[in-house]
């Protein structure tokens, strides 16, 4: 452990910060010096992000702390720890990967996609800040924190999505999605008001001790509906997704990719307040009850709603919306089997080495996060070049890019063939995990999941049938094959997609089981960290 | 029949708001203040500030606050986004 | 005097009556009243939290030996809370000025480009 | 309201009050780490008093006394300044207050417990970020209220 590795979880957000407070600065040099920085603070932050997965995927696997201001997690004498703190477990390790390959691509990708418009010292300033929001709520320990970079990443993803001021439809997206982004941070605010009235701290492990040990009261349960509903609100799960298919579709083509990195963290908080914070104290398996039926109406909804957009983007952001229900469906499906598990007396980590199919179905979750997040980046950024070509987001108007755009064209193939779960790319690894361990559960769940792949597959071959295929006859004379700092990202992309498709064994052990153990086992763990003892 | 929905959510939220109000504790009767005890104790000693709670927000919580002045900065950020001057060929 | 749970309950009211505007007003800067007025009700509920009956103000200022002090925490973390609503407050005024300057109007039933 | 701004009244009252909000703005800023306040109250009294200025006067009124560019650039050293004192204690750990208590002359010297006067050389690094605080949030208002009334204003005359 050198000072970079200890210091690793903090400067992961301070990083992004400085960028975001220094580009408006450096940006008034030009506009060659203001991408260096960006590009370098982008690169430093990824870098940072894998430094701290290898760190903490080589290590024995114990949580980590990182006292903010103070030497100790407790004072001495104390049992409730007085300070934010930053505790980084397999969970957070294996989300800080997938924010850091999202920003990094968007990044890159933006340089060249931005190239002409004006403000893009505050574009990158917001896209900086957006990233510190993510990565902060991946990794702190502390409730009221949690709410904190919450609120960042909602300001700076709705300063994102209006930054076209001069399309109609992106400020009345902003107008929506701020509402609903900022009703779902007071909920969970609320929330956080209740349980510190309760148990008169904010820590997540020392909530999480006190309602282990004495059960969940009336009050705690009333803020596990909150949470509930205000992070599902801010992931896009069905009956609260109505700002999702908006942001996604209206915000420029790069970002929408980093705002699905952003969804994907709400879940992540909502992983950790099910498993975590709650755990076994209150009934779970309502609690995946719950989840599985966000689950199912996310897919259907997502995929139906998509079969019949003429927008292009707005088309994949209906897919988008359609993945986060396979997420919640295979976490959902682990914490009915976990519930189960417990009421019947086995041991937990039995379970896991044994390939219980909860474990199974939380594993297929997870691993999940990881390949949307590379195929749909992979996706919006291959809408945006195509966009950006063709001058329209009309399918019908579309056309005969494929003579054109080469690269752009097998990019889009394979972002399309692997979220909609096709065998030899990496979305397939992770839906079949889903799959096989929902069908144990019910063979229904796993009948609407597969058919609504296969639908999804039908979406995007009209998509692409839309946009590439057909003459060339009606394209624009200037519509030419994407820059090559455009098609770089795209291609880094691709590879993860495919490498993740080919060696899916090698990927799940290495990352995907210490992260699903760290929910399923590590709530002690987690505990014990900051408590001591355990 | 949208309105109907709406109305049932309302109903619904406002319902489990009140629940909430009156299950919390009394007012005026702190639950655990074991760590607020801790501030009161220990911010004249340990930050050297009178003001127990700007001891809180700059110390013992200043990550907090740091988010604070960014959540601020990135408004400002977002409306100087929104009012900026554009190009030519972007109205 | 003992009053029970009746100020949060006012508070939840007052977050009440937030989502009332915001669901059924259709006016756009109605409904960011309504957000200014669960964002109020919120702040309120957070730092009516901290109070302890006969508390002082927690500042050592001149203040009286030995006296009873309410929690600091609730009173920062409002702090925080209440510049975050500004901030969402100042966008989505933001917003709303450019919706106007687009459609034309502040009614969200004319307004309607991205149903579907 | 037109473009002058509001009437003589309403002007002449703001010609009194403004410079008094702005004095006492700044006074709050200075001992937040000793009575109620701080960076963030002393901040929005300051910018308060600016928006006082906008309404009365009007945005013509306000030429040549708010620039704009020097207020943005001003708010970004304000965060810039406030993540530096953060940074300031990486030898420990981040947000380490290394100044509190340490006998330094620069608001360093150590506090009694229990009621007292208050002395202004206390706290550490609290009253420094106080400073950096206040900066970014009277920059950060002023420059909302500015470009919104402006924006808005665009908007009636065209």
């Amino acid at each position: 452990m050198n000072a970079l590795t200890v210091h690793a979880p903090v400067l992961l957000v301070a990083v992004p910060l400085l960028g975001a407070f220094g580009v408006p600065l450096v940006g008034k040099l030009g506009r060659g010096p203001r991408n260096v920085f960006v590009g370098l603070i982008a690169a430093v932050t990824a870098a940072l992000a894998g430094l701290l997965a290898a760190d903490f995927f080589a290590g024995s696997g114990a949580p980590n702390v990182y006292v903010l201001g103070g030497t100790m997690p407790l004072p001495s004498g104390m049992t409730v720890p007085i300070r934010i703190m930053f505790e980084v477990d397999g969970m957070s390790a294996f989300m800080t990967l997938i924010t850091a390959l999202v920003t990094l691509t968007g990044a890159y990708f933006s340089f060249s996609y931005w190239k002409e418009r004006s403000g893009g010292s505050m574009f990158f300033s917001l896209f900086l800040l957006l990233t510190a929001g993510i990565f902060g709520m991946e990794l702190t320990g502390d409730m009221f924190n949690f709410f904190v970079f919450l609120e960042i990443t909602s300001i700076a993803a709705c300063g994102l999505i209006g930054f076209r001021v001069w399309l109609r439809k992106s400020q009345e997206a902003g107008f929506k999605v701020m509402t609903l982004y900022t009703l779902s941070g007071l909920f969970v605010l609320l929330a956080v008001a209740l349980l510190y009235g309760e148990h008169g701290g904010l820590n997540i492990a020392f909530l999480a001790g006190q309602i282990g040990a004495a059960g969940a009261s009336l009050v705690d349960k009333i803020a596990l509906g909150l949470l509930l509903t205000g992070l599902a609100m801010k992931a896009g799960a069905v009956p609260l997704h109505m700002w999702a298919p908006d942001a996604y579709g209206e915000a420029p083509a790069p970002m929408s990719a980093v705002l699905v990195a952003n969804s994907q963290a709400s879940l992540y908080g909502l992983f950790r307040i099910l498993f975590t914070l709650f755990g076994v104290g209150v009934t779970l398996s309502t609690n995946g009850w719950i989840l599985i039926v966000f689950a199912m109406l996310t897919i259907f909804v997502g995929v139906t709603m998509a079969l019949v957009q003429n927008d292009i983007k707005r088309l994949i952001a209906y897919g988008a919306v359609s993945q986060i229900g396979y997420m919640l469906l295979g976490v959902g499906v682990g914490l009915v089997r976990q519930a189960s598990l417990v009421a019947g007396g086995a041991a937990l980590a039995d379970s896991a080495n044994a390939l219980d199919y909860g474990f199974v179905a939380l594993q297929g979750g997870i691993f999940h996060m990881l390949n949307d997040a590379a195929c749909i980046g992979l996706l919006f950024l291959a809408t945006g070049a195509v966009v950006r070509a063709s001058g329209t987001r009309d399918l019908n108007k579309m056309g005969g890019l494929a003579h054109r755009m080469m690269w752009t064209t097998i990019f889009f193939i394979i972002g399309a063939f692997a979220l909609a779960g096709v065998p030899p790319f990496n979305g397939f690894a992770s839906k079949f995990l889903i799959y096989e361990a929902s069908f144990q559960l019910s063979p229904f769940l796993s009948v609407i999941a597969i058919l609504s792949s296969i639908m999804l597959l039908a979406v995007f071959m009209k998509a692409f049938q839309g946009a590439f295929l057909g003459s060339k006859a009606g394209l624009p004379p200037a519509a030419g094959e994407a820059p090559l700092g455009m098609l770089i990202p795209m291609a880094v992309l691709a590879v993860v997609v495919v490498a993740f498709g080919l060696f899916p064994g090698f990927f799940v052990d290495t990352i995907v089981t210490p992260a699903a153990k760290a929910l399923w086992v590590g709530r002690d763990a987690y505990i014990g960290a900051v408590l001591g003892g355990g | 029949m949208r309105k109907a929905a709406l109305l049932v959510a309302f109903l619904f939220v406002s319902a489990f708001l009140l629940l909430a109000a009156t299950s919390t504790r009394p007012f005026g009767v702190p639950n655990d203040a074991a760590m607020d005890d801790y501030f009161i104790a220990n911010a004249q000693g340990e930050v050297a500030a009178n003001n127990v709670v700007t001891a809180v927000v700059f110390d013992y919580r200043g990550f907090d606050t740091l988010g604070e002045a960014t959540v601020l900065f990135a408004a400002v950020v977002g409306v100087l986004t929104l009012f900026r001057k554009l190009r030519e060929d972007e109205r | 005097m003992n009053v029970g749970n009746f100020p949060f309950v006012i508070a939840a009211l007052l977050v009440a009556f937030g989502l009332y505007a915001l669901l059924f007003k259709r006016n756009l800067i109605k409904m960011v009243i309504g957000v200014s007025l669960v964002e109020t009700g919120v702040n309120l509920f957070l730092v009516m939290l901290g109070y302890r009956s006969g508390g002082a103000a927690p500042i050592y200022t001149f203040a009286t030996a030995g006296e009873r002090m309410v929690l600091p925490t609730p009173q920062a973390l409002t702090l925080t809370s209440i510049v975050i609503g500004l901030a969402t407050t100042a966008l989505l005024l933001s917003f709303a000025v450019f919706v106007h300057r687009h459609y034309g109007t502040l009614d969200v039933r004319k307004i309607k480009e991205l149903r579907g | 309201m037109n473009e002058q701004g509001m009437s003589v009244i309403v002007r002449t009252v703001t010609r009194l009050v403004y410079g008094l909000a702005i004095v006492f703005g700044f006074y709050v800023i200075m001992h937040g780490h000793l009575t109620p306040g701080g960076g963030f109250q002393g901040g929005a009294i300051v910018a308060s008093a600016f928006a006082l200025l906008l309404v009365s006067f009007g945005a013509a009124g306000l030429k040549g006394r708010l620039n704009k560019h020097l207020l943005q650039s001003l708010e970004e050293v304000g965060a810039l300044a406030f993540l530096g004192l953060a940074f300031a204690g990486i030898g420990t750990v981040f947000f380490y207050n290394l100044l509190a208590s340490s006998g330094s002359p620069l608001f360093g010297e150590p506090v009694a417990f229990g009621p007292n006067a208050g002395a202004l050389n206390t706290g550490g690094l609290v009253p420094l970020m106080n400073w950096a605080v206040g900066l970014k949030v009277l920059t950060g208002i002023a420059s909302i209220v500015i470009v919104m009334l402006v924006g808005a204003r665009k908007e009636e005359t065209e």
